[in-house]
């Protein structure tokens, strides 16, 4: 048991750190909040530019044959810089890991030098209107014709469809197939494509997600991504793990946890240090959350796939993340409901709290995610199926 | 002892709802969050005119008459629409604290108020923590012509479609006064702040703002904390009114929506989830009526008003909760009402008076008697 | 509406103060602590000699006619004192109020009476090994026998069946009846029967409850209680609410909450600041809790059987115990987990959080109580019966 | 970075399990708590013998080596069968704090600690607030004969088994001293504390107690604070090793348990209550060890040490709860071990320092960079 960083890792977070410092500037949200995106395509292209996109995969992919750990270095460096990259984490975690883990030679090749390179980004497209924490229960169809599938259906609740270049899009190949969790299967789509037509949907956090209608899009056969019909389980054994660990944001948490304890460190009233306590609570359990992230991001590194901690770092630092909102609106008071740039810490607190759907929903409810850890972790056994009606 | 309401406010409770369900729908409330709250003005006059805003001020002082109790019961069915808070800030502070400070001579005042013809925006709160001690730096000091108000206040509710400001200020001998100020009385400056509800308030700075003497209201502290008192129960009211909403509105959600082939409020998690909900909605409206009729009946009841602020505002936070996590993602959806509930619990929470401030007021409290009744 | 107390309940109230003031000695809790029970039959005595057992029954069965409302005041002034009345509400409120809601003529004669004059105590005798949260997975067997019926099987978590004298004890009498719950009847056994073996399980209470091994035990016909076949349906109707009304407790809690008051006064650091702070929002709620309890039983008053509220008092007053006492152990530290009269408060912190589990889980689990108020209280649909293996 | 104990470190977990499941099995611990320490020092010597017990303490100070990391991986395994927390008290803070006080000329001391030959009963904490400042009322002064101790001590660990206690006061200089008290010394008054978790600790005074100056260490305040922070690691360990225990019993019996025709581990109540059982467990192992390990490095560590602490005794509270509840109406009988584990969470929160400390030593931790690594 050993739990230095290597001095490649020192070495990498300096290089991160330096390099936010740099370009993270008041710029960057004044462009995001203009363009209404969490997307930022030069900041983008400035950390492909660093080789930073990809960067736990082979070279011969246009990696750099880091650790997970890295990029866990790399999230929290960035992520304590606010620094936007949902698209690369939708490109990389959710689109490149699936590409490298059960892609074919041929997708490795197309997809992933072209993230590494900033040049392509990707989205992940599950849900459906109908098709929520049940995600198998998937109607979008693609038929497969000659050299092309076709698709048809709906999905919903995609970020940065918009704009990014590929869908990773699940649908349901087979519909004989007995059960729903068989005869899915996985499609790289090019979002331009003909007859995917794509609506944005306004949430409270202020951006927009969108709802997808395939309408007989057509998709080469080169572009099914894994086994065909057998999507789920590819899903479950990977994407799903590799989104839930990807999505957990310790270096948000480490970094709210710091300028709220700045917003403290003057008081010196009976109620800021009860608040103080309660804060460092908090912290105590995100030090604790962040070194569970690590033995996630390690698990990783030694090959491993782990469902149920996947799980447990995502929901965990989900809450975590709303229950430091709620402390910084409790010490805010009044101006912990205040909008904007202009409020206290540059509104993150307000925009945090409105926004924590996205992270408690995102990647699965708590509620999924609690029944993964209990049927997965610990072993409890499956709800019975209820009788048919 | 009788917990059921009686004919006449079990009619005018439906009367207020169906007037709710009419004229502020969802539709106007997103209206009224793009547009301002004069967007809202329209309902507000209305409901000067069938006497919804004068509820719990005599007729003689230019009110509707009913008494508190009225007033907190007809606050649960505005809290249910989620209607802006104005008559809370403008009429059941700001014209109940004119009628004790300033009496007879602002009748008037008060009765264009509860009418829903002008609008007043008291201003109290400063740069520091929530406290009930004297303690502000805004000034209100003697001039030849009259007072002269330097300073600031913080998070002024209705000021954008108010005629005049309530502003609470020192005098020099460390007497407080309360200080009418017009909207367009020259040194005053206003910033807008808008909120995660939308609602938009405002901090105002006063630079030797100039008024007449007969501006300046005095009165003993008490009586404002008093207004205070009656504001906070209504802001409770207001608050279970929401968390009902909010509640009825993730039960039809549950028993529609099926995942895994069957409703999802037939799954354990979202049942106790919700019943958790359930309980503290019933444990909230208890003690606020309760409160209520306390003030009703003129009993004594800072403790009480207190207690039913601190957990109406903690219910209706727990309670959206509960009621968004129900919705999945579609409860970060704009185009879904939860939101707007949701958006809106932390508001309820601290109007009038903040959750810390009234644990402080409760512990206050020295008698040794827990069972003690009134 | 109207939340004012009429002259006589405020005069009951007075009267209930005195006696509790008088009668409530360190006698009586040095008798209990020697003889191990929460049973005093002196006191129960005592208090049946005021008239105040039974007090909201017909007058002719040995009641005062008095309202549940009366009946909370009594609990929240004998609880407020710490009064023994753990056998009073076992033989009053479960065992009486059943008899009286569905008895027979002869069983209210017989009965109500003799709990009236405190000559006859009775306890509720419903779960088995293998029916705890189901409780109608009842095995324990009636079958008839000309004028009798033979009871065999087990119970179990009885509380005071060693020296109580009857016991209302749950029974499949009719095994061919379809479902579980059609074919439960419902007897009022005396514990002193010839085959039934009373056993005593230690708790960490400190207190022991029972279980019970009937053997051939017989129980003449006329001490069937309500419909044969159809108990299951009295007991969810009647019994189980005015258990979970019942236990509900108000008093305690109010007086737990003076006493953490009194012990917080004193300081001025900034720790009991934010404990003052704790104790003011817990005393809130359980001072909404009262006004709730207030509520169920003028429910009661109005003839209703409100089974959600019922369910909510319960669990709700639990809990607040639960986080009462956790509280005054928080205050108390290292003293608050002290046992014995002579630790802080008589000890009634660390008895009460050892002692918890009573709380909680005596007349169903928290699980339970909610799913009743979910399915009953918000009309939310059952869980779909698991397809049979 | 490497998460996965080494081989040394597998195999001495693993014969730990193996000793504590043979000589301290559950009705072991029955039989410690009606009888007292004294049935449980057997077990205790042979730890001694077997080198448990001198873990984390160099070969050279009459320890048997290891480092922090082993001593807390070895503390989990005894928090797993609810060994008694002597081993803390007596070795890791007592024999640990006389080495950096008293250095060399304590080393027969120590090693006799360390093989579990005697016992010894640290005792610092008083009537007030826990906290970090030297504010005691017990006072050393110097007399002719050397010192004389005067005041009192509360809950102190293992007096009924030790042959002395290490007493913190204070001297006339305001400076403090660490006093070596034998156990039968004249004008030593003991009374006993009875404990939730059936423990006894004790509540001594101290009326002129004449000790030789030998019986005087001196030494930094902050080589005391060291030593507690390292003894608060494996208090820490211990609480995360009775955590997992609990929670394996609480799974175990979920899946066998079965009501309304399955099992109960099958409901999704059950089964989220366990889940934030685990996730709570995952994450305050994760931290112990961490902590346990920059101490191991010789890194800071003080906050870590605080966090590890305040995360652990949570984190045991609520899984013990989380098991209890799951055992339902069977979880507050007697005879089933999963009370066991509940009755001992809020003394393995307490043990050494408290929560509240725990807060405030993070609180003070000025250092702006969360991002830090060591």
């Amino acid at each position: 048991m050993d739990f230095a960083f290597t001095d490649s890792q020192r070495e990498f977070r300096a290089e991160l750190r330096e390099f936010a410092r740099a370009e993270v500037t008041p710029q960057l949200f004044a462009d995001m909040e203009r363009s209404g995106s969490e997307y930022h395509p030069e900041f983008h292209a400035r950390l492909a530019a660093r080789g930073w996109i990809g960067l736990q995969w082979p070279a011969e992919f246009g990696g750099r044959e880091l650790s997970n750990l890295h990029a866990t270095i790399f999230y929290e460096e960035m992520e304590y810089a606010f620094a936007p990259i949902s698209r690369y984490r939708t490109s990389v975690v959710f689109v490149g890991q699936s590409v490298l883990a059960f892609g074919s030679e041929r997708q490795k090749r197309f997809f992933l030098p072209r993230i590494a390179r900033g040049e392509l980004t990707g989205v992940w497209m599950l849900t459906e209107p109908g098709a929520g924490s049940d995600a198998a229960a998937i109607r979008l169809r693609a038929e497969e014709q000659g050299e092309e599938w076709v698709l048809d259906g709906e999905k919903i609740f995609t970020s940065g469809a918009q704009d990014a270049d590929y869908g990773m899009v699940a649908a349901r190949s087979d519909p004989a197939a007995p059960g729903k969790t068989a005869g899915i299967s996985l499609f790289l789509v090019p979002l331009a494509s003909p007859g995917l037509d794509i609506r944005p949907i306004r949430t409270i956090g202020g951006w927009s997600v969108n709802q997808e209608f395939f309408d007989g899009v057509r998709v080469p056969s080169w572009l099914l991504l894994g086994e065909k019909h057998r999507g789920w389980q590819a899903i479950t054994r990977y994407t799903l793990n590799f989104e839930r660990a990807g999505i957990a944001r310790t270096g948000t948490l480490l970094r709210l946890g710091d300028e709220l304890a700045r917003l403290l460190a003057g008081g010196t009233s009976a109620s800021s240090r009860s608040l103080r306590q309660r804060l460092a609570e908090l912290r105590a359990e995100i030090v604790a959350a962040r070194w569970l992230g690590y033995r996630v991001a390690w698990l990783y590194d030694q090959g491993q796939v782990p469902a149920a901690e996947s799980s447990m770092i995502k929901v965990l630092t989900a809450e975590l993340l709303e229950r430091l909102a709620e402390l910084g609106a409790d010490i805010l008071g009044w101006a912990g409901m205040v909008r904007g740039r202009e409020a206290p810490l540059a509104g993150r607190v307000e925009f945090y709290l409105r926004s924590i759907w996205f992270h408690l929903v995102g990647g699965g409810t708590p509620d999924i995610q609690r029944s993964i850890i209990a049927q997965t972790g610990l072993g409890l056994p499956r709800e019975p199926a209820p009788t048919s009606k | 002892m009788d917990f059921a309401p009686n004919e006449q406010q079990r009619m005018s409770c439906d009367a207020a709802r169906k007037f709710f369900a009419r004229e502020f729908p969802p539709q106007r409330l997103r209206q009224v969050e793009q547009e301002g709250l004069a967007a809202f003005l329209p309902v507000y006059r209305r409901m000067g005119e069938l006497g919804y805003l004068g509820i719990g001020i005599a007729e003689r002082d230019g009110g509707a008459g009913g008494d508190w109790l009225d007033l907190t019961l007809f606050a649960e069915e505005a809290g249910r629409a989620l209607l802006p808070t104005l008559q809370i800030t403008s009429v059941v502070l700001g014209a109940n604290a004119l009628l004790v400070l300033g009496g007879a001579e602002h009748r008037d005042r008060v009765r264009s108020l509860a009418a829903g013809a002008s609008v007043i925006a008291p201003a109290w709160l400063e740069d520091t923590d929530e406290s009930r001690e004297q303690r502000f730096a805004t000034r209100a000091e003697e001039s030849s012509a009259g007072v002269t108000l330097q300073g600031g206040k913080r998070f002024v509710a209705g000021w954008d479609v108010a005629q005049e400001i309530l502003v609470v200020a020192r005098r020099p001998e460390e007497e407080t006064s309360w200080v009418l100020v017009p909207r367009t009385v020259a040194g005053l400056f206003s910033s807008a702040l808008r909120l995660s509800s939308l609602d938009t308030l405002h901090d105002l700075r006063f630079d030797s703002v100039a008024l007449p003497k007969s501006a300046e209201l005095r009165g003993a502290w008490n009586t404002w904390l008093d207004a205070l008192d009656g504001a906070k129960i209504v802001v409770a009211g207001w608050a279970v009114g929401a968390a009902g909403a909010a509640l009825d509105m993730a039960v039809a959600y549950a028993k529609l929506r099926e995942q895994f082939g069957r409703p999802i409020g037939s799954f354990q998690a979202v049942q106790h989830r919700l019943a958790d909900a359930a309980i503290a909605l019933e444990r909230a409206v208890a003690i606020v009526r309760y409160a209520a009729w306390l003030r009703a009946t003129e009993r004594a009841g800072r403790r009480e008003a207190a207690m039913a602020r601190l957990v109406a505002g903690r219910t209706l936070r727990q309670v959206a909760h509960a009621a968004m996590i129900t919705h999945g993602g579609y409860g970060f959806m704009e185009e879904f009402d939860i939101q707007l509930y949701f958006r809106r619990a932390r508001l309820l929470e601290w109007l009038i008076e903040g959750p810390a401030l009234q644990q402080d007021i409760i512990a206050a409290d020295q008698e040794d008697d827990g069972l003690r009744i009134h």
